[in-house]
């Protein structure tokens, strides 16, 4: 038991309340958009702060989890990013608490209906 | 020349990656993964990031690059708790909407990298860009005018990546 | 409770959600869905392999499972059509 | 609490319980993009339970797992995003 157990401990605990938080915000959140944003994102600290806190408590596999940490953080934007985009222009619609789509007028330009 | 540049800095990432994979440094996992990145670099040479690598070694550029993951880490963590903090309000204080925001950036590669940096911090989300505009999905919406979503989302990361790749 | 006996309730959930992503695939009429629940039943699977300490197998099933398999489903549902009609 | 092994098995069932919400929104989410957020989230939640279970069986090749799955998973997602664009 030694000290930096605990502090691995922690720091894995404060990132699985981020992927609760995340997992909570996309029951919660009101269109795909939103759900996209406390999903794929909050889950992203989550994942890389309880992905640290067990390479704090086991020094020799930390290489190799910093770069499951960095694949995750390369290739998450770009999921999300291609899901949202392909959303938008096949018509996912927007909440009613929308306050104003800007990129409707891009889409009415290109000639995409939304 | 460009290209045998280009070429030994893919080797070297490649067999770097590779090492970090296998986690140990015997002669017979170095000789394999030479091989293995010799022959990735042939065969991904005409790709992106394997030209004209040599400028990114210019100490102004590193150390801005050393400079802005701790600032990304740090504005992840920052609009973490922010976005966190408004999922548990059980009023849910959202104000979502889509804005349009300007870059500067010419080169594809930054834009590819500012993309990926606003996405990654939760509460804005990129969701195309087309020219030098760039459509954001944002949770709270502070700006009334493309002029000052684009002061509060981009000018922050704009100002190391300028550095860094133009 | 002890880590072991927790561990076997995280079994039986994980058993639980291969079930239900499983039977969403094989029952949902939009196809693009029902690759998502194979994808997530794949994970499921992948998961409960490793709990049974084969990490070779696990690994094996999330490569085609996550990535493999989901490409190839959506290249068959392109030549087909989209929704499933019923047929008579 | 001032256990570690308690303060992990704390942190597992929150990574559970995120996991559960993941699944709801999977069954109840309308349309194939819903559910292929839950499906990245769920992934999410994968990893670092994978590596919690290394920890527990003390097998780091557990590790190789989660490194496929991360490099992997986005391959599916942005193959429906592209199908559904233009039909991949």
């Amino acid at each position: 038991m030694g000290n930096h157990e605990m502090i691995g401990a922690v720091v894995t605990l404060v990132g699985s309340v981020f992927l609760f938080l995340g997992a909570l915000g996309i029951v919660r959140m009101p269109d795909l958009y939103n759900r996209m944003q406390a999903g794929t994102k909050a889950t992203t600290l989550g994942n890389l702060m309880a992905l640290l806190g067990i390479g704090i408590i086991h020094p020799a596999w930390l290489i190799k989890l910093v770069l499951i940490a960095l694949f995750v953080l390369i290739t998450n934007p770009l999921s999300s990013h291609a899901l949202a985009r392909s959303a938008r222009r096949s018509g996912v619609p927007l909440a009613d608490v929308t306050v104003r789509d800007e990129y409707e007028e891009v889409l009415v330009e290109k000639g995409i209906e939304p | 020349m460009r290209t045998i540049v280009g070429f030994f800095a893919a080797f070297i990432t490649l067999l770097a990656l590779w090492l970090a994979l296998v986690g140990n440094l015997d002669p017979q996992e170095i000789a394999a993964g030479s091989i293995v990145a010799v022959a990735v670099a042939v065969i991904a040479r005409g790709a992106p990031f394997t030209g004209r690598s040599l400028r990114f070694l210019h100490p102004r550029r590193l150390v801005t690059a050393l400079v802005y993951i701790p600032y990304l880490l740090w504005s992840i963590v920052e609009s973490n708790v922010d976005v966190a903090l408004r999922v548990i309000d059980p009023s849910l204080p959202i104000r979502p909407g889509i804005v349009r925001v300007r870059t500067r950036l010419k080169n594809p590669v930054a834009r590819l990298v500012l993309a990926n940096s606003i996405t990654l911090t939760p509460g804005t989300l990129t969701v195309d860009l087309c020219e030098d505009e760039l459509c954001i999905h944002w949770v709270d919406v502070q700006a009334r005018n493309i002029d000052e979503a684009t002061k509060k989302i981009v000018t922050g990361f704009e100002r190391f990546l300028e550095v860094i790749f133009e | 409770m002890n880590v072991l006996s927790f561990l076997n309730l995280v079994d039986l959930l994980v058993c639980a959600v291969v079930l239900i992503a499983a039977g969403g695939a094989a029952l949902h009429r939009n196809l693009l869905s029902a690759v998502v629940f194979a994808g997530v039943a794949s994970l499921a699977v992948s998961f409960l392999f490793l709990r049974l300490a084969a990490p070779d197998v696990a690994m094996t099933e999330a490569a085609i499972g996550a990535g493999l398999s989901t490409v190839i489903f959506l290249i068959a549902v392109r030549r087909t059509q989209e929704t499933e009609e019923e047929d008579r | 609490m001032n256990n570690p092994v308690l303060i992990l098995e704390l942190a597992l069932v929150l990574a559970g319980a995120a996991a559960l919400l993941a699944v709801w929104r999977l069954l109840k989410g309308p349309g194939p993009f819903n559910r292929a957020v839950a499906m990245d989230v769920l992934g999410l939640v994968t990893m670092p339970m994978m590596a919690a279970l290394a920890l527990y069986s003390g097998r780091g090749i557990y590790l190789d797992v989660a490194l496929v799955y991360a490099v992997l998973s986005f391959l599916g997602v942005t193959a429906l995003a592209r199908y559904a664009d233009r039909g991949l």
